[in-house]
């Protein structure tokens, strides 16, 4: 595999003001969103971003796109620093990165064909070419999301088609252009069972085919399992752990990680061990914690973990760690 | 066996513009004291559906049509609104789908934890309070919280607050529709663990409804699987995960992936959900199941038991060429 | 919470009046034509120079604008509304004379109307789909619909005019010098109809928005899960849905009052009824400016603490704006 | 591309009894307005009989004061109250539009002070500052129109602002963004659509507004002078105290009744179209 990276996050940081108190007694507390993050996706390769609600991942996402404008950082895509581009080159670069949304149901215009929502890239990026020439990709798209016959397709409304065949028309618009990365966010969560598999194992099958590069973001950890050839687990708006899949799911060190992967390998073995794997705890995220995301509710906590922001370090030659107590659970554990 | 529920042949419609949804059809199952029986089945199968229809609460254009209710051999259907009035909460409760919108926002969780004390039983409003306390530190909750209102709590206290109101009355079964639904994996871990032991503490019986296979096999004593308003199979965990025999049960168990199992492939079950709206009488798999054959789409089979406490709806049981 | 949601409205209110204030101001001197005219009425032209000059100097208006400007909110905030020289009458003295019968007739107008509303919205969204239902909105719609004098004329018409039961104009009768109970009865008598009409014209928005309101509360899962808990049909609705299908109502009754208010004027014009609406009728009429933008003024204000008082109500209905550390 | 949601509207619209009524009623006064020259037996302003004659078979309605035939007066009438109320509520409803985008789609510190501003404008009593405003530039057509207008675009523009907010997080709308299709396009191919059939129904529910609000003027004798629209009509029947004699049955009622119906045909088309729009209460019927 080429192992050159197309796609290079540095110190990115998103903040939120929050503003409070009365009229005359205004308080802003900054959020943040995504608190200094770095990460790389090789060519080829899927990342999985993998936390829960509220942790930071789509924003981490929406960056990356350009919908939404970092705080702080730098975001590299094939060599160009996207942070710096005015909206027409971003525009233009966007042919070269698409995203997947999570919801089928709102993704698609429902006034408009699947035929004009698919034209709708080529509009935007080839509009120098054909009418047929248009219209013969927009029939490959749909072939290629294996929707057949394709011209059943193209003349049906959104609200024809069911949830899985609709999140395939998404996937059909975001690869018409041949791009060379893919963001999906969470693309199958709002799918039933039954035809989640099928997604994923088309995104799968595309990414062999088109040689896609994809950040891949869910909150299942089976899920991202599956697909990812490493995995981001982010807490906080913080990445707590990232490693490739295997060392993740075998050897997590991070308590959270530890926490998810207990719950969702067995979850008899959780509740049995809840009280050693997590504490209650609610998390506000409106407090600025000075020590560790995750103090509140890990139960390994000592004193460092209250006062100091743990960094971000190797453990095993590309899985690296967010924890001042690593190698002391690992002790534990072993 | 203790039964505590059982039923029988339950039958629910909806009339739409277009015709009658078949929403929930001949659907039959029991469940004994002290058991978790887990109903499993994808969005829009009708599950709860059946969870209204047990608790007698679906409303016009809806109706049950058919079939019993025995609640500790009461029939509920036939049940009178005065003799619900005194079964519900005392002997059936329900924690709903997301307690976020079924808690009322105006007024604190004391009072509509109390509101349902004082409802069923004849005790002071003293008594009524201290037993609130009582619930809310059981479910983790600092008792002296009860002045607070909803919007005060996050979603995963708001959950507990749901199950301490469940269990106000000492009820001996308790329905759990989909509740752990958009909490975060650990917090919905958590309340599931929650449920899990006040189950056993209490020797409750307990529905658990949901969507989510892995969680279901992992604390539930039996699992009965739902597709397009019919239970396809109904059995005990084991059974159901080594010797699946409905179709969709097993594409259903090979949909996910598993993470202590790695090399799965995952599978997804072509075509999606039948309209049920003037549903041909045929089975409701029919048009997606991978072994279909003439019989399947003309006539509606039967569900029966094939091995002890193992049932299941299919022809392919009685031609006899199942794997 | 509550704090800060107080203190944003004070000031969205003190920026209304302000505003109010200076357009009053404003009006007569960008308006072509003579000031003295917009100043003193239309009588401007039987005055003596003397007198004229007199009006001048009490407007100050060869001082400059700004010191005009600060004249005219000081006279304001002192309660010194002008001089009506078309009736001859110090303004604030007329004000006072009939801001008492926009009072009852508004206030009561309001309060009915608001009950009403708020009842008939709740049945018609209890019953939703049935006929009773479709019958209220129709009934109900056809009421916004008409223009609330002609509604007055046709009471008059009908109460009045051809059955004789009703007086026909005023808020009490003239010369009969009741007094004690007597008098009650009498002031009851001629408020039955402009209050009536006042009611019939301004009930459709607080049904309407009730009905709307309820309707999305019995769709709310603690409803369901009320009825879930055993408790009683009645309860639920009084005690579950009610309160909180009220909050949306709270806010649009805000709105109404100035269209109340509005509806008074009109009103109170065919009724000859004597509140401050019917005094800017008659003052339009005889085109006396000053009379005019004073009316004007104490409505807009009227409508201010009200608002302001609702402002004060609305937190104990809503818990969410209410609570210490929500 | 529009088209299917355009004919869904129609249906849905046209399968509803109150909105086909309301339909029925504005094609009826459309058509009155439009051959008032032929329908009226009488020219409005000819004194063409005895002054307060009772209806017979020449004068269907009677005539007023000055021996004016009411019913030509009231079919003349129709012009001036439908005019009003179409361009008042269409200038508003332009202004609230300008209003409502700007403020839903940049939203920040613009979209603030434009919310305040409606909110200001909601707290005063319309009614009394549209008396004032009229006494002072002098009642005349254009003047009643920008009164009108002036006053009433407030609610409008938050109805579409939020419209414009719900639109905007649309996923579609990211999704075209993301693709790199420019703002242009994307105002035009996924707002727009979205804003106009909410503003149609606000320009129909605004039209019933400025219909009774342009009577409840004139009524006042702040209308134009020069024609006479219903609310004049009616000013007059007070003037001449007509609703304390028999007159009132065709003097004052017919009058009200046309505004009211006129009313009532917007009204019901508004409802009916805010109901296609909002699926929530069309779930619930």
């Amino acid at each position: 595999m080429d192992k050159s990276t197309l796609l290079k996050v540095s110190n990115l940081k998103k903040t939120f003001i929050k503003k409070s108190g009365t009229f005359l007694k205004r308080r802003k507390t900054e959020v943040y969103a995504v608190n200094n993050i770095n990460f790389e996706v090789n060519k080829g390769e899927i990342l999985g971003i993998i936390g829960e609600s509220g942790c930071g991942k789509t924003s981490t996402a929406r960056m990356v796109m350009r919908l939404m404008k970092e705080t702080k950082g730098e975001i590299t895509f094939e060599g160009v620093n996207l942070c710096n581009l005015k909206e027409s080159e971003t525009n233009k670069i966007r042919k070269k990165m698409q995203m997947i949304f999570q919801d089928p149901y709102d993704t698609l215009n429902p006034g408009m064909k699947i035929l004009d929502i698919l034209m709708e890239p080529i509009n935007a990026h080839e509009k120098g070419l054909t009418y047929e020439e248009k219209y013969q990709k927009v029939i490959e798209a749909i072939e290629a999301i294996e929707l057949r016959p394709a011209q059943d397709f193209i003349h049906r409304f959104p609200h024809q088609l069911s949830g899985g065949q609709r999140q395939r028309i998404a996937i059909a618009r975001a690869i018409i252009l041949k791009p060379s990365f893919i963001a999906a966010d969470e693309p199958t969560s709002m799918l039933d069972v039954s035809v989640r598999a099928g997604i994923l194992n088309l995104l799968l099958d595309l990414r062999k085919k088109m040689g896609l590069t994809m950040m891949f973001i869910t909150h299942d950890l089976s899920t991202a399992s599956y697909m990812c050839d490493r995995i981001a687990v982010m807490y906080q708006g913080k990445i707590v752990e990232i490693g490739p899949t295997k060392k993740i799911i075998q050897h997590p060190s991070h308590p959270y990680t530890k926490a998810l992967v207990a719950v969702v390998k067995d979850l008899n073995h959780f509740i049995k061990n809840r009280e050693k794997l997590i504490l209650d705890g609610e998390v506000d995220s409106t407090k600025e914690e000075k020590g560790c995301p995750f103090v509140a509710r890990c139960p390994h906590k000592e004193a460092v973990c209250h006062t100091q922001v743990p960094e971000l370090e190797d453990v095993d030659r590309g899985h690296s760690v967010s924890c001042h107590c690593h190698i002391e659970l690992l002790e534990k554990t072993s | 066996m203790n039964t505590v529920l059982s039923v029988e042949n339950l039958s629910t419609y909806f009339k739409t513009d277009k015709g009658i949804a078949k929403a929930v059809e001949n659907v039959s199952f029991s469940l004994n004291k002290g058991e978790m029986l887990g109903l499993i089945g994808e969005s829009g199968c009708g599950k709860t559906t059946v969870a209204q229809s047990i608790l007698r609460l679906i409303e016009y254009p809806g109706k049950v049509v058919s079939g019993r209710v025995l609640l500790n051999g009461r029939d509920l259907i036939k049940a009178s609104e005065k003799e619900l009035s005194s079964l519900r909460w005392k002997e059936i409760s329900v924690i709903p789908q997301s307690a976020m919108n079924a808690l009322n926002p105006i007024f604190t969780i004391g009072d509509q934890i109390m509101e349902s004390i004082l409802l069923h039983e004849n005790v002071s409003k003293r008594e009524a309070l201290q037993r609130t306390k009582t619930l809310l530190e059981l479910v983790g909750i600092d008792g002296e919280r009860w002045r607070s209102y909803p919007h005060e709590f996050s979603g995963g206290m708001k959950q507990r607050v749901a199950i301490a109101m469940a269990l106000a009355c000492n009820p001996k079964l308790v329905i759990s529709d989909e509740s752990t639904t958009g909490l975060d994996v650990l917090t919905q871990a958590q309340v599931i663990a929650l449920i899990k032991s006040l189950q056993k503490k209490m020797d409750l019986s307990v529905i658990l409804i949901s969507h989510d296979l892995p969680m279901v096999t992992a604390i539930c004593d039996k699992i009965a699987i739902m597709y397009a308003g019919n239970i396809v199979e109904w059995a005990s965990t084991g059974d159901l995960l080594k010797n699946a025999r409905h179709p969709y049960s097993q594409a259903l168990l090979n949909a996910s992936p598993d993470l202590g199992n790695p090399e799965k492939e995952v599978v997804s079950i072509p075509g999606s959900v039948p309209n049920l709206v003037n549903f041909p009488n045929s089975c409701r798999f029919h048009t997606r199941c991978p072994h279909a054959f003439d019989k399947c789409r003309q006539e509606i089979p039967e569900f029966k038991e094939i091995k002890n406490g193992h049932y299941t709806a299919c022809f392919l049981e009685e031609e006899g060429n199942h794997g | 919470m509550l704090g800060k949601f107080i203190t944003g409205k004070l000031l969205q209110y003190f920026i209304v009046i302000f505003l109010m204030l200076t357009l009053n101001f404003l009006l007569p001197r960008l308006m072509p034509g003579n000031p003295l005219v917009f100043l003193a009425g239309e009588d401007v032209g039987f005055m003596s120079s003397a007198e004229k000059d007199a009006i001048l100097d009490k407007y100050g208006l060869n001082d400059s604008i700004l010191e005009q400007y600060g004249t005219y909110i000081k006279n304001i905030f002192t309660g010194d509304f002008g001089y009506s020289y078309q009736q001859k009458r110090p303004i604030s003295e007329l004000l006072m004379e009939r801001l008492p019968w926009t009072m009852l007739l508004t206030g009561l107008g309001l309060v009915l109307s608001t009950v009403i509303g708020v009842m008939f919205g709740a049945i018609s969204a209890w019953r939703r789909g049935t006929n009773t239902d479709a019958n209220l909105l129709t009934v109900f719609m056809f009421l916004s619909a008409m223009p609330s004098f002609w509604v007055g004329m046709i009471l008059v018409s009908i109460f009045s005019a051809q059955l004789g039961w009703l007086p026909v104009f005023g808020a009490e009768s003239a010369w009969s010098n009741y007094t004690g109970m007597d008098r009650f009865f009498d002031i009851g008598k001629h408020l039955i109809l402009p209050l009536a009409t006042l009611i019939l014209i301004s009930v459709t928005s607080t049904f309407m928005i009730m009905r709307y309101s309820m309707l999305n509360v019995l769709g709310e899962d603690y409803i369901m899960m009320a009825k879930a808990k055993g408790v009683k049909e009645k309860v639920i609705k009084y005690k579950h849905a009610m309160r909180n299908a009220l909050l949306p109502v709270a806010t649009v009754f805000m709105l109404s009052l100035g269209f109340t208010l509005g509806g008074a004027t009109v009103i109170e014009t065919v009724f000859a009824y004597p509140g401050v609406g019917r005094l800017m009728f008659e003052s339009v009429l005889s085109r006396d400016y000053p009379l005019i933008q004073a009316t004007f003024l104490i409505i807009t204000f009227s409508v201010v603490i009200a608002n302001f008082l609702a402002d004060l109500i609305y937190p104990l209905l809503d818990p969410k704006v209410g609570s210490r550390n929500g | 591309m529009v088209n299917s949601r355009w004919k869904k509207y129609w249906q849905v619209l046209t399968s509803n009894n109150i909105g086909l009524f309301g339909l029925i009623l504005l094609v009826i006064f459309l058509l009155i307005a439009l051959l008032a020259p032929i329908l009226a037996p009488f020219d409005p302003t000819d004194r063409v009989g005895a002054p307060f004659t009772k209806p017979n078979g020449q004068f269907l309605l009677g005539t007023n004061d000055v021996g004016q035939d009411i019913l030509s007066e009231l079919l003349y009438g129709t012009r001036i109250s439908l005019l009003i109320g179409v361009i008042a509520a269409f200038i508003s409803i332009l202004l609230g539009c300008l209003v409502g985008i700007v403020s839903g789609y940049y939203g920040g510190k613009v979209d603030a002070f434009l919310m305040r501003l409606v909110d200001l404008v909601l707290v005063i009593p319309f009614l009394p500052l549209m008396i004032l405003l009229a006494a002072f530039i002098g009642p005349s057509f254009w003047n009643i129109v920008l009164v009108i207008s002036l006053i009433s675009w407030a609610s409008p523009a938050r109805v579409i602002r939020s419209q414009v907010l719900t639109l905007k997080t649309k996923g579609y709308v990211e999704a075209a963004k993301s693709i790199g299709t420019n703002i242009k396009v994307i105002l035009a191919r996924h707002i727009l659509p979205g804003v106009i059939p909410i503003a149609l129904s606000q320009f129909v529910l605004a039209a019933s507004h400025s219909i009774l609000i342009e009577a409840s003027l004139s009524f006042l004798g702040l209308g134009d002078p020069f024609t006479k629209s219903w609310g004049t009509i009616l000013y007059y029947a007070q003037a001449r105290g007509a609703f304390l004699t028999d007159a009132w049955i065709w003097w004052v009622l017919p009058p009200g009744l046309l505004i009211t119906t006129l009313v009532i045909g917007f009204a019901f088309t508004g409802y009916s179209l805010e109901e296609i729009l909002n699926p929530r209460l069309r779930k619930e019927r």
